[in-house]
């Protein structure tokens, strides 16, 4: 509609009734950002011509308060990084860790925290398929995915004690041991759940509105995506095998069976059907693990105080729930990290919206933010 | 490729443009690279076939004020080969300046803002060099090592 | 028999008794009607407090939630506690809005969609006027809400509200076409344009116009509940891109009327469904046995009809604004036309030239 | 073939759209699929190691606190919202004086309660409306903090369990 008044316009060359740039602040107050990430975006009529992400509005500089903390402490605030998905980062910190200074965890607690992480995973997407759902408009997968994520939540509470930032994985090992009904319950959890993927798939997957708005919106190009630096879910919708599971393996992700997932089309429904099937590995992955953890210890032997050696440094990369994060250690041979960098999936995922909604309507700019899984946390660290 | 291939492999290919290669005591292969041949070595690096680091994963800077210099540190990755190698190049720390390697990976536009908004470091040839975490009339450069952290705590009443 | 007509006469009855008493019998003419109005406002509000109420719980029950449970029993009284609230409430008005339109356009939006209750009959004669041209009544008043929500989005000097009233107006009028398309055939067959035509043509043909009409009647709910920016048609409120659209500066009373104006939509529009296909005050042929009065089945399918319509709204997720109007002109429109083709092809063979 | 396929995409996307409403309208029907809490008349137990409040642990027979002001846990806090003292009592052992825990720099981590050798620190699971008015209430002392361990015996595997925590933090 606005399409066909402006090209009459612009007909006659110089225009009698010329048009503005209409520019609206999304944020950092909006109900579809997910926290406080700003976005002004310049409009002609319904269409965007321009998406500027402005950051810091949650930045505490993490970064800087690792250079103060001792190994050990520096965990506490990894989970803060990105609270949807805690337990990963704290595995991503304790691995550099670990590999700094050449720690081996126990068998036992290799496993344990592989079925921790994995269940992090489903809860992180359970959220995220809420959420995505929520700014396409059908608010009803929230509360679905709310529903099951609290499982997971009291299943994480039982053994650690929180429910959201769990200082579970520390260096060297895990916290504390799980109870023993833990392994029933977690069971009984997961044959809950599997059918509950089919009944999300019901309501979405192939909802004609929901095709609508997602299909062919957004498109990654694999070129595009690869330079720009997307990674995890976002970029493996567009058929790049970028798994750091399958292609650097830690923990003992070489010895269970799962599924790269791969779509080939990069809009925002192949990177919702790589996170719909991620979950389905993801309880694989799960079973699997339950069913080799043997007793054992759960934590290395390690002196009482950690020290990095001096001039050592350490790149580690795990994938986390929204992709890839890696973690840059520097040790100068004291307890405290000379420097601590996290690459966050969230940061270099969220530098291609720009692209993205270029010369889309407004509404898509919530359907591609919701697809790329942004975390506000992970991006302003 | 092995990191210690990458390493021998890098010593003779680029015999003029790198300052040192190392295996790291973690076993990580990095490659000192002095500030002139920088954006050529990553451009080699990221096109010709056998190394195709396709994946800039990271890039930041390590703060050193008693040597008096900030290095700036990029880590990369082909999802071709699966390996991995970190560059290093050097500034000057009172007027750290280096060249930009967005036109290689565009990935490289957003951390090499967060690294002039938290070390100081100008990125030359960068098309959009704003701070980007702190506020824009921000004065200071907070990552580094002599950045004061005064006021900013909020004691209970 | 315990039937609204006679309802209507006793109340009546009563009434010319009571203007008798106060000597007022002359009057009668011009007061009545004022009377059928206050017991319809009344009772309206009453049916759309219970209906945002059941929204509520039915949105509740669909999360596995609970809902409003602690006003009253089940909560019932939870709207009525909203409604003090919201007329109690602090009138936050923005300093640059435009102050005329800004004030009239939450009672526009309230006024338009409630006369349309006006010509729904309820049960045989329980109407407030019976106009001969019903339907063409409803869809021309409904049609003002558009004059509101543009006054509102503009007036209110919010760039969001601006966008939001831009696009009702677009999704109201292109609407607007499938939904008197799809009431055509059954005008072609009935000959009439009186709703409570229409129910004693089905009553006396037999069977709902549903029946021949399916298609007709899933286009003109879809139609309608795009007409009361209902989800999945909210696009003009939108509350993940655009806040609140037109009515994100509104608050307190006005914010109320804009609300209870969008409820009153959808008894409209649920109500006209009913009596077009689903035979009105009819009751349901293999449950005649209940003998129950004609208004009380009446209910009974405006409420399912009003569930499938809420149904909708927590079951779906939200139409882009040139998806919608896609929709509307590539789909909804050419599937009304052949509907209608179809139906007087059909017609004409059945029944030869001289049908009705 | 395109009006074929025009009918058809209307009849799928038809049914998918009746799939959904099933889902819906299974849980609408379903009255018992209920999952929320009334809070504050139910109140669910939380389970045993649940961080909710750190106390400290006071010996009721010997009239004093378990805490030796080791000064382990202000060490072991990544905040620094541990404040204590203690003094050298006459019979040469240390006790603390003064012990001040602030809540509002607290993030739960639980490294302090790991940290404490003594058994005089704890977390307790049945205290977790930790919300205050005034932002001054949350700089507690010894005596909002004092807390009398119940009699109650701990499950045999759960206290096996407790054991192995190593205290493995501090700089």
């Amino acid at each position: 509609m606005t399409d066909l008044l402006l090209s009459q316009v612009k007909v006659g060359g110089e225009s009698q009734f010329g048009t503005d740039e209409y520019v609206v602040n999304l944020g950092p107050q909006h109900p579809a950002t997910h926290g406080v990430l700003r976005l002004i975006v310049k409009l002609d009529g319904e269409t965007v011509k321009e998406t500027v992400p402005v950051l810091g509005y949650l930045h505490r500089s993490i970064e800087k308060i690792c250079e103060n903390r001792t190994y050990p402490q520096c965990i506490t605030y990894t989970d803060r990084i990105d609270y949807v998905s805690a337990m990963s980062v704290n595995y991503a910190f304790a691995l550099a860790t670990e590999k700094l200074m050449n720690i081996e965890a126990p068998a036992r607690a290799q496993w344990l925290r592989m079925i921790f992480i994995e269940l992090q995973r489903l809860a992180s997407h359970l959220l995220w398929m809420g959420a995505f759902a929520g700014d396409i408009g059908a608010l009803t997968p929230f509360l679905y995915g709310l529903r099951e994520r609290e499982r997971i939540l009291d299943l994480f509470e039982m053994t650690c004690g929180q429910r959201l930032t769990y200082n579970y994985i520390r260096i060297g090992g895990v916290m504390i041991d799980i109870l023993p009904d833990f392994v029933s319950k977690c069971i009984a959890f997961l044959d809950y759940f599997e059918p509950k993927i089919d009944e999300y798939e019901d309501l979405l997957t192939y909802n004609p509105i929901f095709l609508e708005r997602t299909k062919g919106v957004g498109v990654i190009s694999p070129e595009m995506g690869i330079n720009a630096g997307v990674c995890g879910p976002s970029l493996r919708g567009s058929g790049i095998a970028c798994d750091v599971r399958k292609q650097q393996p830690y923990l003992y992700y070489d010895q269970v069976k799962f599924a790269e997932c791969i779509e080939t089309a990069g809009d925002c429904w192949s990177r919702y059907k790589v996170r719909m099937r991620e979950m389905r590995e993801s309880v694989s992955i799960i079973r699997q693990s339950l069913e080799r953890l043997e007793p054992g210890p759960i934590e290395a032997k390690m002196p009482p105080v950690l020290k990095a050696p001096l001039n050592s440094e350490i790149y580690s990369r795990i994938e986390s729930s929204r992709g890839e994060m890696g973690v840059y250690l520097v040790g100068d041979g004291t307890a405290k990290p000379w420097k601590a960098k996290f690459r966050c999936a969230s940061f270099s995922n969220l530098y291609v919206l720009d692209q993205l909604t270029k010369g889309w309507k407004v509404a898509d700019i919530m359907a591609v933010l919701g697809s790329l899984d942004m975390i506000v946390p992970e991006v302003d660290r | 490729m092995t990191n210690e291939e990458l390493k021998s492999k890098i010593e003779v290919d680029f015999k003029n443009d790198i300052q040192t290669v190392i295996i790291s005591a973690q076993k990580e292969a990095i490659v000192t690279v002095s500030p002139e041949h920088y954006v050529a070595l990553c451009q080699k690096l990221c096109e010709e076939k056998e190394y195709f680091f396709n994946h800039l994963s990271s890039l930041t800077a390590i703060d050193f004020p008693k040597e008096n210099k900030i290095t700036v540190v990029s880590h990369l990755w082909s999802y071709k080969h699966f390996h991995q190698l970190t560059i290093k190049v050097v500034a000057d720390r009172s007027n750290p300046k280096v060249a930009t390697l967005e036109n290689i990976w565009k990935s490289a536009n957003w951390f090499e803002r967060e690294v002039f908004d938290l070390y100081g470091v100008v990125f030359e040839g960068h098309s959009d060099l704003r701070r980007i975490m702190m506020p824009d009339d921000y004065k200071k450069f907070p990552l580094r090592k002599d950045f004061a952290d005064d006021g900013f705590i909020v004691k209970p009443s | 028999m315990f039937t609204g007509e006679n309802i209507i006469q006793i109340v009546s009855g009563f009434l010319h008794w009571a203007y008798a008493q106060v000597g007022i019998s002359a009057l009668a003419g011009a007061i009545d009607p004022v009377i059928t109005a206050i017991v319809m406002f009344g009772f309206i509000s009453v049916f759309v407090m219970f209906l945002v109420w059941m929204e509520r719980k039915v949105s509740a029950h669909m999360q596995s939630r609970i809902g409003p449970n602690r006003v009253g029993p089940f909560g019932l009284l939870q709207t009525v506690a909203d409604a003090i609230k919201l007329t109690t409430k602090e009138d936050v008005k923005p300093v640059n809005r435009d102050k005329i339109p800004y004030f009239i356009a939450p009672i526009v939006a309230f006024v338009a969609t409630f006369m349309g209750m006006v010509v729904i009959p309820f049960d045989k004669g329980m109407v407030v006027q019976d106009l001969n041209v019903g339907i063409l009544y409803i869809i021309a008043i409904t049609g003002f809400t558009v004059i509101a929500i543009l006054t509102a989005g503009w007036s209110s000097n919010n760039k969001f509200a601006l966008l939001g009233g831009f696009r009702s107006a677009a999704q109201i009028i292109s609407y607007e076409v499938p939904l008197v398309l799809s009431v055509v055939p059954i005008i072609m067959i009935t000959g009439t344009l009186s709703l409570s035509g229409i129910v004693e043509y089905q009553q006396q043909a037999g069977y709902w116009f549903i029946f021949p009409q399916i298609v007709a009647f899933i286009i003109f709910i879809t139609s309608a509940t795009a007409e009361a920016n209902r989800a999945p048609f909210d696009i003009p409120e939108a509350e993940s891109e655009l806040i609140g659209g037109f009515h994100t500066e509104y608050s307190g009373v006005k914010f109320a009327m804009f609300f209870l104006g969008e409820y009153i939509a959808v008894v409209v529009s649920s109500a006209v469904a009913v009596t077009l296909f689903l035979g009105g005050w009819l009751p349901v042929a293999f449950l005649g046995f209940l003998h129950l009065p004609g208004f009380i089945w009446f209910l009974i399918k405006l409420v399912s009809v009003i569930y499938l319509v809420m149904a909708f709204r927590w079951t779906f997720p939200r139409l882009r604004v040139d998806q919608l109007m896609d929709f509307g002109w590539k789909v909804l429109i050419p599937l009304s036309i052949l509907n209608i083709l179809i139906t007087a092809s059909v017609w004409l063979l059945l029944y030869g030239k001289g049908a009705q | 073939m395109g009006i074929l396929k025009y009918f058809k995409d209307i009849f799928s996307g038809l049914w998918n759209l009746l799939v959904g409403l099933s889902v819906t309208s299974k849980y609408f029907l379903n009255f018992k699929a209920v999952t929320t809490q009334q809070y504050p008349e139910e109140r669910l137990p939380l389970p045993a190691r649940s961080r909710s409040m750190i106390k400290l642990i006071y010996d009721g027979e010997k009239d004093q606190f378990n805490c030796v002001a080791c000064l382990m846990c202000a060490k072991a806090c990544p905040n620094s919202c541990i404040k204590l003292e203690g003094v050298r009592q006459a019979d040469g052992k240390r006790r603390m004086t003064t012990f001040k825990l602030d809540f509002s720099t607290c993030i739960f981590c639980g490294y302090c309660v790991e940290a404490c050798g003594f058994d005089a620190l704890t977390f307790v699971s049945e205290e977790y409306e930790n919300a205050v008015y005034k932002r001054g209430s949350l700089l507690q002392d010894e005596h909002a903090m004092k807390w009398v361990r119940q009699a109650q015996p701990i499950a045999p595997e759960e206290q096996k369990k407790e054991t192995v925590i190593p205290a493995v933090v501090g700089a």
